[in-house]
């Protein structure tokens, strides 16, 4: 019996939010440490999985099983592949940066503890909570990409929502007026919306996974697709489409997908930059990623049946996020419209069926949390110094706040996805693997990144140019603390666009699989065809 | 004459008791109500002692009628004291259940 | 050696690096470093000249093969360079001239207190530049394509704290990125056709594929080409990129960037000699904005924006020059290479009587000026005999060159072409000389003008410096300002003569992107006199309207065409009327729809929901009463059920 | 011993004429009571008309040959309940007359719907039911109905038995409990009674009821001298219950035709005058 890595990865944090929570009022600042402690170690386990990951291996390595539930036959199943330990990757880097950046997010001077304090019965302690929060969420998260168990999944998928609505219905944005009543009541509109949201697509997801146990007689991912692959289950058409359906349609909510994406801006928009960033960069990929594992591998079939629609409403979510973006008016909202926009290019990918398009769509999960991250962390540091989310608030900041302008510009053209950063490198993987199946929709989605320039230069141009507005006077720049949470994503933006190899190594393996599940081949460029 | 009138008669009975129940505003009346549908019930049962040879059917309507004279004593105690409490004794005041 | 290449482009990346990132203490040495490392990376490109020169025709293209980029499956994306004569001549031309402006900004941008950015983002340009010519693949190339972009956006906005500036940064971006989403479905149609798109296999296998695919590409890359080179009807930014400092236009926006459509129509030849019909089209844009930009750089009373108009209608000769295949490819470069040398030394010409006129850009307010800038007067005027075509000068050679060829391409319209091509050269001398007439002669109509009127466009911050509120007293530039100046003189004087005569150009080409006389139709005398006749008649009305009677420092009204052609022939109206309006409306109402509509239907099922169960809490009215009715209610119905059951 | 066996033939299968003419007619009468029942505005009516359905329904018993059940019927039902509920009704009220108007919506209604259907089913159900064949308690009532039920109650359903003892028990105390109303303080001394008659407003007896207002009754009012009525003029009990009948209206009405009268007379004259 080897050392359990996989469940350390999601240990560690659950056990640091619990100790975070156990913190004493009073020792406020210990509990932010031990919190960023808590998520470097587990940054680091990541890292160490990263490293024991043979991408040449078999396709879940590092599993571990034991049983659970007997009665159900449910097992604490847990594995990695490539795909899986990226994403660990990226969201155990992506915490560190949003507890440094949510430093004092939620110091409790100045937090209208107000709505906190009905949350709990005895002393909420703002602070601790949030961080505690934001840890609990990384280990479920963590944990939901190594299950390999449909249930075990289940349970995660649907457990994160309760942190994360404290998060986004707790810690309102500070550019707010602080106890300011209609802030309030936005905020908690957003949470429950986001609940309900995604409550309903788990309930659906609900019945699908009992109807998937009626129908397989178990849960293991591993079993279920061996038996699929061998042919001793056989599931009559109708049925795996339901199925895939149900599951669809939870991952549709999550990975905010048109028309099911409403729930997204109004959650970025109330909640804390940091929490923003959790929200698009690490929980919502659960969504993009749970497409990939367990709807295309439990139900090739249905998937292959469905995938044309899927297709257009995906490239709906690409002109329709950028158009919106495009028609904000406030900074947050329109980087969530953005994020919806780029949703649509990863589902896009998914369901292109070509190992273009999947590596992309993985790679793109990714960068789109790195990009999304520094662009919108940014954009937090430069909202809690002016306290308005409204872009018409801002003007000329470049010239008070050069550094803080530069980090912006980069994130947004690392949003539009330039050339040379890392989000291009995905983003026109995911075009060629369209492409090459569905033209149209490849074409039309290029349309995107037109738009795409158009909403993030507005933006650019609107906040950071043009002559200096009196409430920008005196604005100071980025301090240590924020630069030190930008500058390594930057790094990283760069990095992984000038070479990205590195993850498309251990990411190919994963997608040729997928790719040999859905009996899927490239399609062979014309001239050899002729040949 | 078919015995068989007997049930039809306790039917009859019954269902007007019953009306009488859902009609009837006050306590008391609603109460003697119950206590008609009882012994529409005790005669079915009466008949069919007689419709099967045994007396089983009487033990049964023996028993209802104790049950009812318990049933009466702690029914009546409760309409003094809600009469006492709010000098009425209309079932439709003791409305509280309304959110 | 070949390591070199890396080396051509890691230099000034490097420079953007440290000057980007290096902080206000780089700000004594900055401009110096980046001079210095653009300067490195011409003598590299220099060196690697000399070692090309030093093999065989049939041997000079040199390959490197740098990393693996993106490898997925089929799709094989690496980092790797081509040196071949065609890169090598805009390797050159880059460089050189690169280094010129960055030695000319010293002195231009020394009032500014972000010079050392700038210098950063000048660096920035070269290296992207460098990527784009050098690449030995399409999507590498497409880095560099947006790279250049950036570049381009970083210095037109330089000046942020203007509006305008702002604004015509972000058109030229997105104006652009049409462009180069034309770029990227090119890159995606020849993936799906060659599964490749290293310029080896596209441009070998193009007889593979079908014509339809083909056109395809062509069309795309040639919309690529015109976002990039200002090409209509992606050809309005330019005008609005003169809001960036004066050298950025000279290099950017005038030299290099704005050929790089040239350069890729060129490198592409393949595709376009396969398909003819994409090669009409190609000529139909380049005739269309060769006359477009001269009538443009007629009316502009701006002398950036008539630079810029002459500017787009060189590219207009350049691209009709592609259009015509390999009888046009080698003088659209060698045209492109003389362009680069006289254009940029317009502009820094036009610069430097800015830098000495206050950043007064009005033409009608100098006048009389060569006495005072005699260097400038003397290098501007080179400059425009290079451009108007004066028999000797290198615009004479390459611009005639391209006149024969458009005859040469035979039949009716053979004879069209080269008949708008010579209208283009009058045109061409007629606004070249009202420009120099108009700045260097006549009465000195700067005297008693007043300050700029606010509304002016392209009032550069450097004017806060000079004072600008008392009349202008115009005297030369400093050294750094006029020696790159001279440099460019030179090279536009001799740079024709050196290529042309003995077809040096041709033979230094043609490996690359072949090359055949055609059959004209005329003799190539006629041609040339026919040239220098239209030449003449075009300074002859200049000189007529603007040398002898007195310029207005007020613009008369004017013919409606000229109206027109100020306002860039409606081209930004059209686009403000129909894209941006249209635009904004849409977006507006999508944004309401979003609310009302997609989450106006979830709200109301909730709201329906929250409604039924309010009326259903009605019945729940607290009289025992009606609870009993209810439950007697539902013994009926038991009880009805249980009959059923046992009469079924 | 001869009466029972004639019974018990009447008990057969199929009955005497005798009765199904008492069927009818008691039948008919025991339907009408109970509609009494729940047609009656004042709960005493009520309770005497359901104790002549419960006398009636005795006889039934009596009839079906449960001898036993019958007597138990006059004397628990009859004789005991329906008297518990009269004492009830007097203490709540004997004159309280509750209107019949249905003050919820649609109640009336709905019972009436619901009633009806179930009476139909009812009916339905037992015509469904092959009910033909009746075996007579002749056997059962061999020796002796009592007997017979004895043998049952104290064998088979003795549990059942002890257990309602248990319930009867337990309701008796539950009753107590919920009317018993605790005593907190000392009985008054008859002394301390007068003394507080002493200095309490009312020296002499309370003032006779309304016989002054042409209503010879104790329930109404007597009338101050301004019209109003006095309430200290009716008993206690029946203010508590609320049954004091209010005769100033009256009054003031009479008053009025007084008035009127007076006017047109007046009216006549001055007509006469003119």
């Amino acid at each position: 019996m080897s050392f359990p890595l996989l469940t350390a990865t999601a240990a560690l944090p659950a056990l640091g939010a619990i100790a975070t929570a156990a913190v004493p009022a009073a020792r406020r600042t210990a509990a932010k440490w031990l919190a960023l402690l808590v998520s470097v170690g587990t940054l680091v386990l990541a890292a160490i999985q990263l490293v024991r990951f043979e991408p040449g291996g078999a396709r879940y390595q590092l599993t571990e099983s034991h049983a659970w539930i007997k009665d159900f036959g449910v097992r604490y199943e847990l594995g990695v592949d490539g795909i899986g330990v990226a994403l660990i990757g990226l969201t155990a880097l992506l915490i560190p940066f949003i507890i440094a950046a949510g430093w004092h997010d939620a110091d409790p001077l100045e937090t209208s503890a107000g709505p906190d304090s009905s949350f709990a019965a005895g002393r909420w302690r703002p602070t601790q909570g949030f961080f505690a929060l934001i840890l609990a969420v990384e280990a479920m998260v963590v944990l939901s990409f190594e299950a390999t168990d449909v249930f075990l999944f289940y349970i995660l998928f649907e457990a994160m929502l309760i942190p994360m609505y404290f998060l986004i219905g707790g810690f309102g944005d500070r550019a707010h007026a602080q106890g300011d009543e209609a802030a309030a009541t936005q905020r908690s509109y957003a949470a429950v919306k986001f609940l309900l949201y995604n409550l309903v697509g788990g309930l659906i997801m609900l019945a699908a996974v009992i109807g998937l146990y009626v129908v397989a007689g178990s849960f293991s991912l591993n079993e279920i697709a061996a038996a699929r692959a061998s042919g001793s289950l056989h599931m009559a058409t109708n049925t795996e489409r339901l199925l895939f359906l149900g599951f669809f349609f939870a991952f549709a909510v999550k990975a905010p997908l048109w028309p099911l994406h409403t729930w997204l801006p109004n959650a970025m928009g109330e909640a804390t930059a940091p929490v923003a960033v959790l929200i698009t960069a690490v929980v919502d990929k659960v969504g993009t990623f749970a497409m990939l594992r367990f709807c295309l591998q439990l139900f090739p079939e249905a998937s292959k049946w469905a995938t044309p629609v899927i297709v257009v409403l995906a490239v709906i979510s690409i002109i329709y996020g950028a158009l919106l973006a495009v028609g904000q008016r406030d900074i947050k909202r329109l980087v969530a419209y953005a994020s919806i926009s780029h949703f649509g290019f990863i589902i896009m990918g998914i369901f292109a069926m070509t190992s273009q398009g999947q590596s992309g769509a993985t790679l793109y999960m990714v960068n789109h949390g790195i990009s999304t991250a520094a662009l919108m962390l940014v954009a937090g540091f430069l909202i809690s110094r002016r306290g308005s989310r409204l872009i018409s608030d801002y003007g000329g900041v470049q010239k008070v706040a050069p550094v803080l302008a530069g980090t912006f510009l980069i994130g947004g053209l690392a949003t539009l996805s330039l050339p040379g950063l890392a989000p291009f490198v995905s983003e026109f993987l995911v075009l060629v693997g369209t492409f090459s199946r569905y033209p149209a929709a490849g074409v039309v989605a290029t349309l995107g990144i037109v738009l795409a320039a158009l909403y993030v230069l507005v933006l650019y141009q609107r906040t950071m140019t043009g002559p200096v507005k009196a409430e920008v006077q005196g604005m100071p720049d980025l301090k240590v603390r924020e630069l030190l949470v930008v500058a390594p994503l930057i790094g990283l933006l760069i990095f992984l666009g000038v070479y990205p190899k590195p993850l498309t190594d251990i990411v190919n393996p994963a997608v040729r699989q997928t790719m040999s599940d859905v009996q899927k081949k490239d399609p062979n460029p014309v001239v050899e065809a002729a040949k | 004459m078919n015995p068989v009138n007997y049930l039809y008669l306790a039917a009859l009975l019954f269902t007007i008791g019953a009306a009488g129940v859902l009609i009837r505003r006050n306590a008391i009346v609603v109460f003697m109500c119950v206590e008609l549908m009882l012994n529409a019930c005790n005669l079915a049962f009466v008949c069919f002692s007689r419709l099967h040879g045994n007396l089983d059917g009487q033990i049964i309507a023996f028993f209802t009628m104790v049950v009812a004279a318990a049933e009466v004593v702690v029914g009546l105690a409760i309409i003094v004291s809600l009469f006492r409490s709010r000098h009425s004794a209309s079932v439709d005041d003791a409305s509280l259940m309304k959110l | 050696m070949d390591n070199l290449i890396a080396l051509l482009i890691a230099a000034p990346l490097l420079g953007a690096a440290v000057l980007l990132c290096g902080g206000r203490k780089l700000d004594k040495a900055g401009h110096w470093l980046g001079t210095l490392l653009a300067g490195a990376s011409f003598v590299i490109g220099a060196v690697l000249f000399v070692d090309m020169l030093g093999r065989s025709a049939d041997h000079r293209t040199v390959t490197k093969h740098l990393f693996s980029w993106i490898p997925v499956e089929g799709f094989q994306a690496d980092v790797g360079f081509q040196l071949d004569q065609l890169s090598m001549t805009f390797v050159l031309l880059i460089t050189g001239v690169g280094t010129l402006i960055h030695i000319y900004s010293i002195g231009y941008m020394e009032h500014d207190e972000n010079r050392r950015r700038f210098f950063g983002y000048l660096n920035l340009f070269l290296a992207a530049m460098l990527l784009l010519v050098l690449a030995d693949n399409y999507l590498l190339l497409y880095v560099g394509w947006e790279g250049v972009g950036l570049a381009s956006y970083l210095l037109i906005g330089f000046w942020q704290h203007k509006p305008s500036a702002a604004t015509a940064a972000k058109k030229a971006f997105l104006v652009n990125r049409v462009g180069d989403m034309g770029l990227s479905i090119a890159i995606m149609v020849m993936f799906t056709t060659f599964g490749s798109f290293a310029f080896s296999t596209v441009l070998g296998e193009t007889g593979g594929a079908s014509s339809g695919r083909n056109t395809a590409i062509g069309l795309m890359l040639l919309l690529a080409a015109c976002g990039k080179s200002a090409q209509v009807p992606l050809q309005s930014w330019l005008g609005d990129a003169m809001e960036g400092p004066t050298p950025v236009s000279a290099l950017i926006h005038a030299a290099t960037m704005v050929t790089a459509g040239v350069y890729l129509i060129t490198r592409s030849g393949a595709i376009f000699n396969a398909v003819p019909d994409v090669q009409t089209v190609v000529v139909i844009v380049g005739t269309v904005t060769l006359l477009f930009g001269a009538i443009v750089g007629c009316a502009k009373d701006d002398i950036k924006k008539a630079l810029a108009g002459s500017t787009m209608s060189q590219i207009g000769y350049m691209v009709l020059a592609t259009g015509l295949g390999p009888i046009g490819y080698v003088f659209a470069i060698m045209h492109l290479v003389t362009h680069g040398f006289f254009k940029a030394g317009l502009f820094l010409g036009a610069g430097s009587v800015m830098h000495g006129m206050n950043d007064e850009v009005d033409m009608r307010r100098y006048g009389g000026l060569r006495k005072y800038m005699p260097v400038t007067f003397v290098t501007f005027g080179l400059g425009y005999l290079a451009i108007i075509g004066f028999p000797g000068l290198s615009g004479f050679f390459s611009k005639d060159k391209i006149i024969e060829a458009a005859f040469a391409k035979g039949g009716t319209e053979g004879w069209i072409l080269g008949a708008v091509t010579l209208l283009g050269a009058a045109i061409t001398a007629y606004y070249m000389t009202r420009v120099m007439v108009m700045t260097f002669f006549g009465e000195e109509r700067w005297k008693h003008a007043k300050t700029p009127a606010p509304d002016q466009p392209g009032v550069e911050p450097a004017a806060q410096t000079h004072g600008a509120h008392d009349e202008p007293h115009p005297h030369e530039s400093p050294k750094s300002m006029t020696i790159p100046m001279i440099v460019l003189a030179f090279g536009s004087v001799f740079a024709g003569g050196i290529f042309g005569i003995g077809d040096r150009f041709v033979k230094w080409l043609e490996p690359v992107t072949s090359f055949d006389h055609g059959n004209s139709p005329v003799a190539e005398w006629t041609v040339t006199a026919a040239t220098i006749v239209c030449l003449l008649i075009g300074v002859g009305l200049a000189v007529a309207q603007y040398g002898r009677k007195p310029v207005p420092a007020v613009a008369p009204r004017g013919s409606l065409l000229t109206r027109a052609a100020r306002r860039d022939l409606l081209q930004d109206d059209f686009n403000h009327v129909v894209l941006v309006r249209g635009g904004e409306h849409l977006t507006r109402s999508l944004v309401y729809l979003d609310h009302s509509l997609v989450d106006g239907v979830v709200n109301g099922t909730a709201a329906s929901v929250g409604g039924l169960s309010g009326r259903l809490r009605k019945l729940q009215n607290g009289f025992a009463r009606s609870y009993a009715v209810s439950m007697f209610g539902g013994a009926v119905v038991i009880i009805a059920a249980t009959l059923l059951m046992r009469a079924v | 011993m001869s009466a029972p066996t004639e019974l018990l033939a009447a008990a057969a299968s199929h009955t005497s004429t005798g009765e199904a003419f008492q069927f009818w007619v008691l039948g008919t009468v025991a339907v009408i009571g109970a509609l009494c029942t729940i047609l009656m505005r004042k709960a005493v009516h009520s309770a005497l008309c359901l104790a002549g359905t419960m006398i009636i329904l005795a006889i039934f018993y009596l009839a079906n040959g449960a001898y036993f059940l019958g007597i138990v019927q006059v004397v628990v039902y009859t004789g005991a309940i329906m008297m518990l509920f009269l004492f009830v009704v007097m203490l709540v009220g004997v004159t309280a007359a509750d209107s019949l108007k249905e003050t919820i919506k649609g109640q009336r209604w709905w019972a009436a719907a619901c009633g009806l259907g179930f009476g139909v089913l009812l009916v339905a159900g037992i015509g469904n039911a092959s009910l033909t064949t009746f075996t007579g308690l002749g056997a059962a009532n061999a020796n002796g109905n009592v007997e017979g039920l004895a043998a049952l109650i104290f064998t088979k359903y003795v549990f059942a038995f002890e257990i309602t003892g248990a319930l009867l028990i337990t309701s008796a105390v539950g009753a107590m409990v919920l009317t018993h109303r605790e005593r907190t303080e000392r009985a008054k001394t008859q002394r301390e009674m007068s003394e507080e008659r002493v200095r309490g407003k009312h020296l002499p007896p309370l003032p006779a009821p309304g016989v002054y207002a042409r209503h010879n009754a104790v329930d109404i009012a007597g009338l101050l001298p301004d019209g109003t009525p006095s309430e200290l003029t009716v008993n206690q009990t029946l203010r508590g219950r609320g049954q004091i009948r209010d005769v100033s209206s009256e009054a003031i009405a009479d008053l009025k035709a007084l008035e009127q009268r007076s006017e047109e007379r007046l009216g006549r004259d001055e007509e006469a005058v003119k």
